[in-house]
């Protein structure tokens, strides 16, 4: 391909000037993440941070492969995206179907989806706090790195809750496999509806385990409180401008502009909060750009009509950022009661809309587990749910569809066309994780300036930068649909001609190493 | 006695594997206590270092997840290899290539093309694309490269035993744990599930006429399949004759057909020709024309009977000319 | 003394030891193919214990080396790369199992029908030999040992064909103690010859040494005889066929006619209005006949589509009371299945002559006085429609013939085969025609065909007779006189090749030799009995040498002009062959059936059922118990029509199980 | 399931040698290839034959097997319609082609490398013309050398 040439060719030209004595300092990857993160840190002379640079390094390409394919088996075949939120693929692409066949599934169909999409919500948030992002707060930022981790939290909160967030997440699952076929890679999305009708009898084990996941929810919310906002240290942490960022905020919200995951109407905040655009999933390419850096295989996106400044916050730069923290400051409420307390304890606590501290995505997730298992428990009591007829067959030719969903990680846009027999031509797809590239890249560029001075790096460095991105929820895996993997954290600080000049390195049991 | 060492590890994979480690649910606290886990990427931090420092063969078991693209993924399985005494392909990916291995039928080329200059959100006007090597203020950076095709684990590494399943159920995993921590262990090669087609299994196995004819294949929103009949029947590309039993055919339980993720029985070569075989036989017509109408009822032959197979199948992947070697 | 290959890795190599037979046949292979590299390479392929090549593998020294090499070398395995398996794999098998190893640890290799008789450069026949030597090897590794599945033969045969062929056959049988069921189309048995009058080249009559085998067919107590009959179904395999036969209704009770024939004389008809079949339509029959006098069975026929009974139910029915208290007519009667078993089939049905409007430019149909051999043969016949007068259509005497040769045969635009009969009868009714007219006897012939005994000195006869030979295919006959001395008569038209210049003969009768064809529903019948057909539509016999009376289905044989054109004593000779085959087939009392058959490993069967609509021969059924399939052995015929469908490879086909053929083509591609 | 090993193409310079792997039911095609012997009707030498008791037999995996392991070409030889030994085989053997066709396309296979003929038993020579017409429209498309993995691979696997 004659582009790639010439980019190789650029390439050995700049290679050929000398290159300035720096040093580079690599954590190779993030761990705790679904999918693969690697951070290069260059520092200048004088040691002081020069640019931090998050990479992702891999690519699938199912834009491409899903060519040739039949339409119908997009919800499946995405879903491999990201086996971590693969409802959300599935939901996306089913919802992508409805439009490129010109079906409008039955009431019953789309509350047993909806009902499918708020129940792994639930489960996902929860997976996020307890086994991902938790920890750091939980566990505590400093601690031994063995302990921040599932079974760290589990010590930390006693054994008994830990059987009870595992048994949460489990019956959750197995629910949503009775429905949905399986918990992984769901099968029950299809153009016009769903493949299987809900019985009574599965609609009152949906009851019974809203009503015990509202429990849940506010136990977790709750243990937060405990662990996190009494603790001032946290709290100064989560305010502190090293993880704040006044961007534009992305949501999905119904028509009184509060929070939806699974359907409604495009919402765009600016960074003083104010509702900047409201858009249907139809105008995404009018609204949503993506920019190509080489040095990562993930795709930035930006505001179209604001346009690409390069990695700068403010008004004036297109980034801007989705997922809890996003989705909350993009609404102006919840539809739940519980949730909309919440909500507004949130934005009271945290200083009012919107609010810009990073950190603050992890109780903003909260608030959505809460709501999610409210929605849960509205939709399994409406009569509805138990019609039998869940299916419009299409009799239109399909062409064109776009489906958005609100992912846990944000904002998911598939988007097809296709042959009359509906074999896929075009496939484009702009997944969660994408959309606060941007935001990410700079959160970690601005916090190893912070941190880092004098060449010297700090203990602790390493998790605290890796903080600044964990609060998103990154799914990598997603964000490239690239192939995820994991390599040993380590830190090199190395001249470029890759000598290592020192190295850090942080042991199974917590202990930091250095030469 | 030291509690046998454990390891999880993911190359080409999309994290479902690793839920369902999750799904273990209460069991995985069992499992955590019967053995020690060395290294999981996506829930403990681990690094290669330790690893490398690592005796030959010492970590009792590793289980792989993920297909291999590469070449930093094949040096962590030759590394595991090394080091474990067994070492497990986990889910459909390791096994047999997985969805991402429908890549093999377009090159790398055309992939990056499509992804970074075709898309329609793309705005790209100088031609970026990501590189092996760039340069960003005076900073070169360094990424992976990105191998023209998808490889099955075995096709790098030896393997021991396969999980099957995309991803494997909690079910098939517990009992393969079982097996690894039990005494007698089937063969080398085993694939760790049982070895008839998922029809064994199956709920609607009666309702399978004995003398079935197929004028024209149906696609799944082409009709309201009946919950209880079996979906062949129905005239709908079911995989479960071609398939490996194990999962307790969750998707035709969720009324729509097996797409064969646990893959082929032992005896089976290529699983995709054995299916093809099978509903070929049974279509109705004999005259070319005729036959081509039912055929045609089939878009996607390839990305219907290899959907997660293809690298694992005997062709491995598209003929591309230029790409494949013709020198 | 046979070169040998000093033993090599197989010897050290942990699988079975096998040995590589590589035969010259002479030079048949040997002139092409470089046998010794072959059987060098091949003692240097994994397994290989000793390698030969040698003169006649198939002699009995070259299957003594293999025996001795079995003992010597404790071979497991043999590999013979000779010619094609269906000549004698049977051969090599035998000698395995002489010394004890089982016959199907044989693999052969054909490299001499698709390999040296089919390439001339040796070096690529050579590599070719190769490649399958090596895919013998790789497979022969994996085979099995199998026993052939002995099946009892049912000792009755049935032969389809009433013709002298037939016939014979029949009473070679009968007399040998087998029950036959001989099946007739027509209302008699005797076919073609029934109806010559002399047979060449002694002219003893036809009826004189047919009749008689008749009449004892009719009446010989091993024989059922079943005229007016048509084999309509054919299922089972060799040893035990089951037969449908459909018998037409005659509309007589054959058990009660005594073929008095009072009801042909009683007929309401004075005389025959319906061109009689026999005759071929030089004469007139009644609705009820009797085919010709000495027709077998005895019985009469009547015609339903001339009948006035059928037509209007008004008739008097004379033949009725005529036939009096016999009772043997019966209008009502209807079509009849019979249906039989036997473990021998022998066809024998025959030919059909050429027809001669396919070549109008001889004028038959146009000129009344242009003939067909066959109704010559007919007038000439003392018990033909003009008693054995040789009379034109307006019964005046000929005083000049014009026999015209190869009509239908040798002919590029009809019959390219030579029909091998038309001339010896030509000369037949050449002396006959003279004999009996004194009539001047054109013959118009391209070359004289009289191969055998006595057919020669024939010939010679009657060159000395005064019958005329012009050498030249005849160009047209026509009645457009170019001279008064031809008014009224049938010009021939040909040109003279010994003489060089064209001439015209004027004739009162033209008399064209038709040639010999496949009967119209040959492939009809071979289908139901699934044999296969020659390109021309003979029946095509198992080996054109070796095998002339068999066919490539166990247990059906072949005999007569179904096979080729061939003349009564071939014919003959041929039904005593097939006869002979079929009683050393019976007397064996058991048949061996070739074990490839499918079979299921039942644990791991998913019960899909993707077998069973694959078996033609209802030989997979479902188990509900078991909810999984099973294969009956006995039925099944062994095509792997059910294996290739499994979706599980689940079932197996004895000797062509798939890790077997996945060897032999790996081997085959292999890169040595 | 077996992993099978890919025998690898040489690297010869000469050349092209179309390497055509058929196969063969016993019945007619087999038998039409003896007679083309028995009647010395001269062919290319470049077809191996395998023998089958059915075209029927033919499961899709030997033919993929073939190219897999480095054929150029794949024939299959069954009786004529209605003319099957065992009834209905070549019936399955036709619809099974025709899917196949569809995938070997989809494969990346040209059409003229895999190729179902019914050639009855007495037609030696049709075995003779099929084959020299097969290997002339082989040879024109060149190698296929599916058993050879993609450039890169080969290059970069190097652990």
């Amino acid at each position: 391909m004659p582009e790639q040439k010439e980019q190789v060719e650029q390439e050995n030209a700049i290679r050929v000037e000398a290159a300035p004595v720096r040093r580079k300092i690599t954590i190779d990857p993030i761990t705790r993440l679904e999918g693969h993160g690697k951070i290069d840190i260059f520092l200048d002379d004088a040691g002081e941070v020069e640019r931090a640079y998050l990479q992702i390094p891999e690519l699938r390409g199912f834009e491409e492969f899903v060519k040739g394919r039949p339409a119908e088996d997009m919800p499946q075949i995405t879903s491999r995206i990201c086996g971590v939120c693969p409802t959300a693929h599935h939901m996306a692409a089913t919802k992508a179907l409805d439009r490129l066949y010109k079906v409008d599934p039955p009431p019953a169909a789309k509350l047993i989806r909806e009902l499918v999409y708020n129940t792994f919500m639930a489960e996902d948030h929860a997976l996020h706090f307890y086994f991902l992002g938790g920890p750091d707060f939980v566990v505590g930022p400093d601690a031994p790195t063995a302990e921040r981790n599932v079974l760290g939290v589990i010590a930390k909160v006693g054994i008994e809750t830990g059987k009870k967030v595992i048994a949460f997440r489990r019956r959750l699952r197995e629910l949503m496999g009775v429905v949905a076929g399986k918990a992984a890679h769901p099968v029950f999305g299809l153009p016009g509806g769903v493949a299987k009708r809900v019985t009574p009898e599965v609609q009152k084990q949906f009851q019974d385990a809203a009503a015990d996941a509202i429990e849940f929810a506010k136990f977790t919310l709750q243990l937060f409180e405990d662990a996190v906002l009494k603790n001032s240290d946290y709290v100064n942490l989560i305010l502190s401008d090293l993880y704040s960022h006044r961007t534009y905020y992305m949501g999905m919200v119904d028509q009184a502009n509060h929070v939806n995951f699974y359907d409604g109407s495009i919402r765009v905040v600016t960074p003083q909060g104010k509702e900047w655009k409201k858009f249907e999933p139809e105008q995404y390419l009018d609204q949503i750009a993506e920019h190509v850096e080489p040095w990562s295989y993930i795709k930035f996106c930006y505001l179209k009509e604001i346009g690409w400044q390069g990695f700068k916050d403010g008004e004036k730069s297109g980034i801007y950022s989705v997922a809890p923290l996003a989705r909350l400051n993009a609404s102006d409420g919840m539809s739940t009661g519980l949730a909309q307390a919440a909500y507004e304890k949130f934005f009271a606590a945290l200083g009012g809309r919107p609010v810009h501290h990073t950190l603050a995505n992890h109780w903003a997730r909260l608030v959505e587990l809460l709501h999610a298992c409210e929605r849960m428990a509205q939709i399994a009591a409406d009569p509805q749910l138990t019609d039998p007829h869940v299916r419009v067959l299409p009799t239109e030719t399909p062409r064109e569809g776009i489906g958005i969903i609100e992912a846990p990680r944000g904002t998911l846009i598939h988007h097809y066309q296709s042959d009359e027999k509906g074999l896929i031509q075009k496939a484009n797809l702009i997944v969660a994780t994408q959309n606060n590239a941007a935001r990410i890249a700079m959160s970690v560029d601005k916090v190893a300036r912070g941190l880092i001075h004098g060449g010297d790096v700090p203990e602790g460095v390493l998790n605290r930068v890796e903080m600044a991105f964990r609060a998103y929820d990154p799914c990598q895996g997603c964000a490239t649909h690239s192939l995820p993997g994991s390599m040993p954290l380590l830190v090199q600080v190395r001249d470029l001609s890759g000598k290592v000049t020192a190295l850090i390195r942080r042991d199974l049991d917590g202990s930091i190493y250095r030469e | 006695m030291a509690k046998p060492k454990v390891a999880f590890y993911w190359c080409a994979s999309c994290g479902g594997c690793e839920e369902t480690v999750v799904d273990l649910a209460e069991a995985i606290l069992d499992v955590v206590a019967a053995v020690d886990i060395v290294f999981w990427p996506v829930a403990l931090d681990f690094k290669r270092k330790d690893i490398e420092a690592m005796e030959d063969r010492s970590i009792a078991a590793t289980f792989l997840n993920g297909a291999i693209r590469t070449s930093e993924q094949e040096e962590m399985a030759h590394l595991l290899r090394k080091k474990s005494a067994v070492l497990v392909a986990f889910g459909s990916c390791s096994h047999l290539g997985g969805i991402p291995g429908l890549a093999n039928l377009f090159d790398r080329d055309h992939i990056l093309k499509t992804v970074y200059l075709d898309a329609p959100s793309a705005v790209n006007p100088d031609k970026i694309f990501p590189a092996q090597r760039s340069r960003s203020n005076g900073n070169t950076l360094e990424l992976p490269r990105f191998q023209s095709s998808v490889k099955t684990l075995d096709q790098v590494v030896e393997v021991d035993y396969y999980v099957p399943g995309c991803p494997p159920t909690p079910r098939i995993l517990q009992k393969a744990v079982q097996t690894l921590l039990g005494t007698d262990l089937p063969p080398k090669g085993t694939v760790l599930a049982p070895d008839s087609a998922l029809c064994e299994e199956c709920a609607r196995k009666d309702s399978k006429p004995e003398k079935l004819v197929i004028a024209e294949f149906k696609r799944p929103q082409d009709i309201l399949a009946d919950e209880q009949t079996c979906l062949l029947a129905q005239g709908l590309v079911c995989m479960g004759p071609a398939t490996r039993a194990g999962c307790e055919a969750l998707c035709v339980n969720g009324n729509m057909p097996c797409s064969g993720c646990c893959g082929p029985t032992s005896r089976v070569q290529d699983q995709g020709a054995k299916i093809l075989s099978c509903l070929a036989s049974l279509i109705e017509s004999k005259e070319d024309a005729g036959i081509e109408r039912a055929v045609d009822t089939i878009p996607d032959p390839v990305g219907t009977f290899y959907r997660y197979g293809l690298p694992g199948s005997m062709l491995r992947q598209k003929k591309l000319n230029g790409v494949q070697a013709s020198k | 003394m046979p070169e040998t290959v000093s033993p090599t890795n197989g010897s050290n190599g942990s699988g079975p030891r096998i040995g590589v037979y590589v035969c010259h046949c002479g030079t048949n292979i040997a002139g092409t193919v470089d046998v010794k590299a072959v059987a060098e390479y091949a003692a240097t392929l994994p397994g290989v214990a000793v390698a030969r090549d040698y003169k006649y593998m198939c002699s009995d020294p070259g299957q003594a080396l293999i025996q001795q090499d079995i003992r010597e070398h404790a071979l497991a395995r043999v590999v013979v790369a000779s010619c094609s398996p269906l000549l004698h794999e049977k051969t090599f098998r035998k000698a395995l199992e002489r010394v004890g190893l089982n016959p199907f640890m044989l693999q052969m290799v054909n490299i001499r029908e698709h390999d040296s008789w089919v390439h001339l450069d040796g070096k690529a026949a050579t590599e070719k030999a190769k490649d399958l030597v090596r895919a013998a090897v790789r497979r022969v590794v994996l085979h099995k040992s199998l026993q052939k599945r002995r099946v009892p033969i049912n000792p009755n045969v049935l032969i389809v064909g009433g013709g002298i062929a037939g016939i014979h056959a029949a009473l070679t049988l009968a007399d040998a103690g087998k029950h036959v069921y001989m099946v007739e189309r027509e209302p008699t048995i005797g076919g073609h010859m029934a109806k010559f009058d002399k047979t060449f080249p002694t002219l003893d009559c036809a009826a004189c040494i047919l009749t008689p085998k008749m009449t004892s067919v009719g009446s010989n107590p091993n024989i059922t005889l079943w005229t007016y009959s048509e084999v309509t179904g054919v299922s089972g395999y060799v040893g035990n066929y089951r037969i449908q036969i459909k018998r037409k209704p005659r509309y007589i009770i054959e058990e009660l006619c005594l073929g008095c024939q009072e009801c042909v004389t009683a007929c309401v008809y004075k005389d025959g209005k319906t061109p009689d079949e026999f005759n071929l339509g030089l004469s007139k029959r009644k609705p009820v006949y009797l085919p010709f006098p000495q027709a077998v069975p005895q019985k009469v026929v009547i015609d339903p589509e001339v009948c006035i009974e059928f037509k209007s139910h008004k008739c008097k029915k004379t033949c009725v009371e005529a036939c009096g208290d016999r009772k043997a007519i019966d209008f009502n009667q209807k079509e009849q299945i019979e249906e039989i078993d036997v473990g021998t089939i022998i066809l024998a049905t025959g030919f059909k002559s050429f027809d001669p409007l396919r070549n109008p430019y001889y004028g038959y149909g146009r000129f009344p006085n242009v003939y067909t051999s066959l109704e010559v043969e007919r007038l000439i016949n003392a018990a033909g429609p003009t008693g054995g007068e040789i009379v034109l259509r307006d019964g005046k005497k000929p005083t000049s013939v014009g026999i015209i040769h190869c009509v239908g045969s040798r002919d590029a635009n009809t019959n390219r085969w030579c029909s091998k009969v038309c001339c010896m009868y030509s000369l037949k009714l050449a002396h006959l025609m003279k004999e009996r007219t004194g009539a001047e006897v054109f013959n118009f012939y391209i070359d004289m065909r009289t191969p055998g005994k006595g057919y020669e000195e024939f010939y010679d006869r009657l060159l000395d007779e005064g019958v005329h030979f012009v050498r030249g295919r005849v160009a047209e006959v026509t009645d457009w006189p170019a001279h008064p001395s031809e008014k009224g008569k049938l010009v021939i038209r040909a040109e003279d090749t010994l003489a060089a210049f064209v001439r015209r003969i004027p004739v009162d009768m033209v008399v064209l030799a038709v040639g010999l064809e496949p009967q119209p529903d040959a492939q009809a019948v071979r289908r139901m009995f699934n044999i296969s057909c020659s390109s021309e539509g003979w029946f095509l016999e198992r080996h054109p040498k070796l095998a002339p009376v068999s066919t490539f289905t166990e247990g059906v044989y072949i005999a007569g002009a179904c096979q080729g054109p061939r003349d009564i004593p071939d014919s003959v000779a041929q039904a005593g062959a097939a006869a002979a085959e079929a009683m050393a087939l019976i007397d064996s009392q058991f048949v061996e059936l070739e074990p490839y058959t499918a079979f299921i490993t039942e644990e791991e069967c998913s019960g899909c059922k993707s077998c069973i609509p694959m078996c033609p021969y209802q030989a997979i059924s479902f188990v509900p118990e078991k909810k999984k399939a099973a294969i009956n052995e006995v039925l099944c015929k062994g095509c792997g029509t059910c294996v290739a469908a499994c979706p599980s490879s689940s079932i197996q086909q004895n000797f062509f199980e798939d890790e077997e053929i996945f060897e032999e083509v790996e081997g085959l591609l292999a890169y040595a | 399931m077996r992993n099978r090993q890919l025998t690898r193409a040489p690297v010869s310079a000469g050349t092209f040698e179309p390497r055509i792997v058929a196969f063969f039911c016993n019945w007619c095609t087999y038998l039409a290839a003896d007679l083309a012997g028995t009647s010395r009707m001269k062919h290319a030498p470049n077809v191996r034959v395998v023998r089958l008791m059915c075209s029927g037999r033919l499961d899709p995996q030997f033919v993929l097997d073939a190219f897999a392991q480095g054929a150029d070409g794949v024939l299959i030889g069954g009786c004529h319609p209605g003319d099957c030994h065992y009834q209905e085989g070549n019936y399955k053997t036709l619809r099974r082609y025709h899917l196949l066709k569809r995938l070997l396309k989809q494969m990346g296979i040209e059409d003229d490398r895999c190729r179902l003929e019914w050639i009855s038993a007495a037609e030696g020579d049709r075995v003779r013309s099929t084959i020299n017409d097969m290997v002339e429209r082989v040879r024109a498309l060149g190698p296929l050398h599916f058993n050879v993995e993609r450039e890169d691979h080969r290059e970069e696997v190097t652990v």
